[in-house]
């Protein structure tokens, strides 16, 4: 029924991204694109670890049953924190750059290519 | 500064806040939570007091330097209790079923848990929720306060 | 026989995904920001149904975060509604 | 000219992710060349970490076990970059002196 | 018997009022309409579907179910009393921070806001 | 079976929600798109089994991304290209 | 057990964990005054290249080093209890790692004696060095790591540290326009790679990069290994600054400090580290080696073409020598690219070897003579206060030293035989003109290209009619570029030091994957 739906919904988010990162004209537009293709790569990964019908990998007093692989989801924490740290740091930047250049758009931002 | 009511409403979720922030770094080991979730449930929390009170207001009360400080003393402590263990190797979880200091055996399969198992766990997972609490908080105070204060 | 708790967990996402749609199509910001936080509140609730249906009980420290954090991120959209921050 | 060369990039790499997603290979065997949702191939690492990490650590929490004591030196190495972002953020909203518009 | 038809009920309302809470979100012709209906609405609604769940919790835990049951219900309330806490203070600020933002309300005869500012 | 379908909405609106999160203009409403998205992945992750990136991504993605992104958006320009 | 076998026992570690404590500390001890964290940045610095000499002297005497994170004892590769798979992360310290751990902690220490008195009367300098100490870790890491999630998580460190260090001169907005390319550049490859480290783990149900070789040699190469190969190895090559990604390069040396281009330069030297581990180790055994080396050959032919001609039409000196590091790239891209197209075949021992030990002597010369290019540029624009060579001129009047060391540098860089670039040039050319004679044809037209730019560079900046009043630049600068025109002097007149102790073992432990794979495993394909 399934299929591989999160699969391919996780490639159409890294395109969604990379559309973002590429077409858009503005910085902060940029930072968004990253932000999704990273979440779409945390999808990917939670998702391989997937088993069907399987519990979350804590033992608790829970019915027993085949556990999720536990090895992406500590991953994944990993990659999250650095998202949001790699997110923050494009974002001040953002700033400065609206700072001293009055602009985000990404036509105008260009002085190093004059 | 918000209105009256959010302010009121931000003094009496803080400590929930707080309170939740700390069960979830404390039982990191035997629920879903650590400490990064901690850590960033507890920053959560900084960001609403912050949101809620202005930065002009927050900033005599959470200094800047303060929470680098707590940052850097998160990770000395992350840091050290891995050094610990290097008589055998890094990283060597020297506590865990050692019957000291959160050193008690489980059994293997469906148990409740205890608090004092998982050997060097609990520590680093208080260290880590220490360091992320500081380094979120960090960072949101950093962006906040920018264009706020005169450049000299 | 249909579990009550599948079902009620399937009408909750068919309501989100309704909010969703107010949230994209909303012409001002405060109607987005309020399908956010009625999107926030559902998903509280389906945490907790899906916890049932799951048997697991840890899950719902989930849920417990999600109701405690979600209106922080509303708190900033409003104040910078205000023209605050 | 440029949104056009990106454009054909962007549809290969769009295929080749899709060609990635959609061929479910065999849905029966373990050896399908492709990922099948729901039915990872190999278990095995995971599997000695679900069986014995509880022993071995004393945590109920497997992930959390992983995190700090399998792969704690990831953990290290993560916390080291928040704590490079923290840096960065600060260096980059520095109060300035001196530097002029 | 008695607690399942309690779960069923307890379901039927949280669903009903989600679901006027939702529709009105849809339906209704300003800001402050959709916040009244949304928000209102979908904190009871929730608050039900919640309650049907510490019901369930409570029912197993007295037919001799372990003790996991009533730590379920206690932290669903927990999770009920959070959201009830937190929802209202969101709503408060989107409404104040709508108003303050210019959009005015559809419709409206007499805005005192307006006269008192 | 039912849980199929719940799982495919909540993908469906991912897809939508960050669909819009890079085609809008107004920075503020791609903000919030960005917050619905970060929801919807942490009650993805939830149905896929794993509570603590679910955790993770309540605590850090929903809250404290977009509140990021709303102060660099007000230290910044709201629209996206300005006229 | 005496200190002195505590730390031969846990180097690998040390070597990480050392840098990385004193980062921890030092905005702590900067509180106590700027003199004392200079002196324990030093030190801090100075040991962690001691520690990477050890590391050199125990690959050398000991075969290939492994540390295993957590592990009792701490070369436990592979649990009694787990069937032969390695569970925990596991430092592998081969030849090449060495290597590149000993460059990346040299030039760590240089800058931080160069900075001492370039950064002097800045702000945010507790910052400043703790992100220096981050880069060398970064760097280091990702030299020592055989894990391959956690060789993500160290190109993290390092693009966002040097990122950030990119923008620590904010100059007018233009420096921190430099810093955001370079960071969702470094951000967006490191996505890909995290994507194709996820690939992997999905096919394999392994991170550890000698059980994915060893896996992947016995389930066959499938669609899904060509796909992570192709994200990996472009993003590497992206990262380290081949020609048709190349373009944030100028960009983010142009802008940088002078010490702080120089240790870019060395990380992106170590994407290309994780590049030629990637093609050799991980993938050298399933994949088809032939075109990969063929696919490296053609974009170091034209990094170096590209690069040279686009350095021609500089005016500034950063981004002059920016491009010119592209180029030089591409003469390490050529020369192991030849190896590996060569490999496993007869051809491989006749000169193809021999082109890898050019192309990895190439790497450790380049570090030398550009490192001190860079930092000569920073003395320049320290004194001059502009980086635009038309408005520079005479500055060998008053700036003596500073031109020497920028004659040693230029004469090195473009092949002059006193100096090393000579050596690992002529290794290039000799072993590439066997494979195909245009190759080297080409290095050679590029070489040229090379000096005549550099030495347009020379006239116009220190030649001339004396213009501006200046004096030579502080002491510390001046030991840093010393003590690197030493070695180019030393390396140039006695290549044989540097070939027997650090570029033969390198070339040896990247050309047999099956050594690094039976070491980690204990059995091996």
């Amino acid at each position: 029924m399934i299929f591989n739906a999160p699969f391919i919904s996780v490639m159409i988010l890294v395109i969604f991204g990379l559309y973002a990162m590429v077409f858009r004209r503005n910085l902060i537009k940029v930072v968004i694109g990253l932000d999704i293709v990273e979440s779409a790569v945390n999808l990917f990964m939670v998702s391989l670890g997937y088993v069907k019908n399987g519990i979350a990998p804590i033992y608790t007093n829970s019915p027993g049953g085949a556990m999720v692989l536990p090895t992406p989801q500590a991953l994944t924490l990993t990659s999250i924190v650095i998202g949001v740290a790699t997110s923050a740091m494009l974002l001040s930047f953002c700033i400065l750059i609206y700072r001293y250049y009055g602009t985000l758009d990404t036509r105008k931002v260009r002085r190093l290519r004059e | 500064m918000m209105s009256k009511i959010v302010r009121t409403q931000a003094n009496f979720l803080y400590p929930f806040i707080l309170i939740f922030g700390f069960y979830i770094v404390a039982h990191g080991h035997l629920t879903p939570g650590g400490g990064f979730q901690g850590g960033a449930v507890i920053a959560t929390g900084i960001a609403l007091v912050i949101v809620a009170y202005g930065y002009d207001r927050i900033k005599s009360w959470i200094k800047k330097s303060t929470l680098t400080a707590t940052e850097s003393i998160g990770l000395l402590c992350f840091i050290l209790t891995a050094f610990i263990g290097i008589g055998t190797s890094f990283f060597y979880n020297f506590l865990a079923n050692s019957g000291l200091l959160f050193g008690d055996r489980v059994s293997y399969g469906v148990n409740p848990g205890y608090l004092n198992t998982a050997g060097t766990l609990p520590i680093m997972n208080l260290a880590v929720g220490i360091e992320v609490l500081g380094g979120l908080g960090a960072i949101l105070m950093y962006m906040m306060s920018y264009g706020k204060e005169v450049d000299k | 026989m249909i579990d009550v708790w599948l079902l009620t967990a399937l009408f909750l996402v068919v309501w989100i995904s309704l909010s969703a749609i107010r949230a994209i199509a909303g012409p001002t910001l405060p109607d987005r920001v309020v399908a956010l936080d009625t999107i926030n509140t559902l998903m509280v609730a389906i945490m907790i149904i899906l916890s049932v249906v799951y048997r697991e009980v840890i899950l719902v420290d989930v849920a417990i975060v999600y109701a405690l954090l979600s209106f922080v991120s509303t708190l900033y959209i409003a104040k910078y509604l205000e023209g605050g921050i | 000219m440029r949104n056009i060369l990106m454009l054909i990039v962007f549809l290969t790499i769009f295929s080749f992710f899709m060609y990635v997603a959609i061929n479910p290979g065999d849905f029966n065997s373990q050896t399908g060349e492709h990922f099948v949702f729901g039915s990872p191939k190999f278990t095995d690492m995971d599997n000695y970490f679900i069986h014995n990490a509880q022993n071995q650590t004393g945590a109920n929490n497997v992930v959390t076990s992983i995190v700090f004591d399998y792969r704690g030196f990831d953990t290290l190495g993560e916390a080291s970059v928040l704590f490079t972002a923290v840096l960065g953020v600060g260096l980059a909203l520095r109060l300035l002196r001196g530097d002029k518009k | 018997m008695l607690a399942d038809y309690l779960i069923w009920v307890f379901i039927v309302i949280g669903l009903t009022f989600n679901g006027l809470g939702v529709i009105g979100l849809l339906r209704f012709p300003d800001v402050y309409t959709r916040l009244h209906a949304a928000t209102k609405a979908t904190t009871f609604g929730s608050l039900f579907t919640s309650l049907a769940v510490v019901t369930w919790g409570l029912w197993n835990y007295s037919q001799g179910g372990d003790s996991s049951n009533i730590v379920l219900s206690i932290h669903t309330i927990i999770a009920v009393a959070s959201l009830l806490l937190t929802n209202p203070v969101g709503a408060h600020a989107i409404a104040r921070a709508a108003y303050r933002s210019g959009v005015k309300p559809k419709n409206a005869v007499v805005d005192r806001l307006e006269v008192k500012e | 079976m039912i849980l199929d379908i719940i799982h495919i909405l909540v993908l469906i609106g991912l897809i939508a929600t960050a669909y819009l999160a890079v085609k809008l203009r107004d920075l503020m409403a791609c903000a919030v798109m960005l917050g619905i998205f970060s929801f919807l992945l942490s009650l993805e992750f939830f149905i896929l089994q794993a509570p603590d990136v679910a955790i993770a991504e309540a605590g850090i993605g929903a809250g404290l991304t977009t509140a990021i992104f709303v102060m660099a958006i007000r230290k910044t320009s709201r629209w996206e290209v300005e006229e | 057990m005496s200190v002195w076998d505590f730390i031969i026992t846990n180097a690998p570690a040390l070597a990480i964990a050392v840098p990385l404590l004193g980062a921890f500390l030092t905005p702590l001890i900067y509180r106590a005054g700027r003199k004392t964290a200079l002196i324990w940045v030093l030190s801090v610095l100075s040991f962690t290249e001691f520690l990477a000499l050890l590391l050199v002297y125990l690959v050398n005497t000991y075969g290939i080093q492994v540390y295993v994170f957590g592990g009792n004892p701490s070369t436990l590769v592979i649990p009694p209890d787990s069937r032969g798979i390695p569970i925990r992360i596991i430092f592998t310290v081969d030849g090449m790692s060495a290597f590149t751990a000993l460059i990346s902690s040299t030039i760590g220490l240089v800058a931080g004696i160069y900075s001492v008195a370039s950064e002097k009367g800045r702000g945010a300098q507790d910052k400043f060095f703790a992100l220096l100490l981050l880069l060398v870790v970064g760097m280091m890491g990702m030299a020592l790591t055989g894990d391959i999630f956690n060789f993500f998580v160290f190109l993290e460190i390092n693009s966002l540290s040097a990122a950030a260090l990119v923008s620590y001169r904010i100059h007018g907005g233009k420096a921190v326009e430099a810093a955001f390319k370079y960071a969702v550049v470094s951000s967006i490859g490191a996505l890909m790679i995290l994507f194709a480290i996820a690939i992997l783990y999905g096919e394999y149900d392994a991170l550890n990069m000698a059980m994915i070789a060893e896996r992947m040699y016995q389930t066959g190469f499938s669609t899904m290994d060509i796909i992570a190969m192709a994200l990996i190895v472009v993003t590497l090559a992206m990262k380290c600054g081949a020609v048709p990604m190349h373009y944030w390069v100028p960009d983010g040396y142009g802008e940088a400090p002078g010490e702080i281009s120089a240790m870019i330069m060395v990380a992106s030297q170590a994407s290309l580290y994780g590049l030629f581990r990637m093609c050799f180790t991980v993938f050298g055994l399933s994949a088809n080696t032939h075109s990969l080396g063929w696919f490296l050959i053609i974009l170091g032919l034209l990094s170096m073409f590209i690069g040279v001609t686009m350095a021609f039409l500089q005016h500034d000196i950063k981004r002059l020598m920016a491009y010119h590091s592209v180029s030089q790239t591409g003469y390490m891209l050529l020369g192991v690219g030849v190896g590996l197209a060569t490999l496993g075949t007869s051809a491989f021992n006749q000169y193809g070897l021999f082109a890898m030990e050019g192309g990895i002597f190439h790497i450790l010369n380049n570090m030398l003579y550009k490192g001190l290019l860079f930092l000569t540029a920073g003395a320049i624009i320290y004194r001059v206060g502009t980086s635009d060579l038309n408005k520079m001129g005479g500055l060998a009047h008053s700036m003596k030293f500073t031109a020497i060391f920028y004659l040693i540098g230029a004469l090195a860089i473009a092949g002059i035989p006193p100096f090393n670039g000579f050596v690992s040039k002529l290794m290039i050319y000799e072993s590439v003109y066997q494979l195909n004679p245009f190759l080297a044809v080409v290095a050679a037209i590029v070489s040229m290209l090379t000096l005549a730019s550099f030495l347009k560079v020379f006239h116009s900046a220190f030649m001339g009619p004396k213009l501006y009043n200046v004096k030579e630049v502080p002491k510390s600068m001046l030991i840093a570029m010393g003590i690197l025109s030493f070695f180019i002097v030393l390396f140039g007149i006695f290549p044989n030091i540097a070939m027997t102790y650090l570029v033969a073992p390198a070339a040896h432990a990247l050309a047999d994957p099956v050594g690094y794979i039976t070491r980690v495993l204990g059995g091996g394909p």
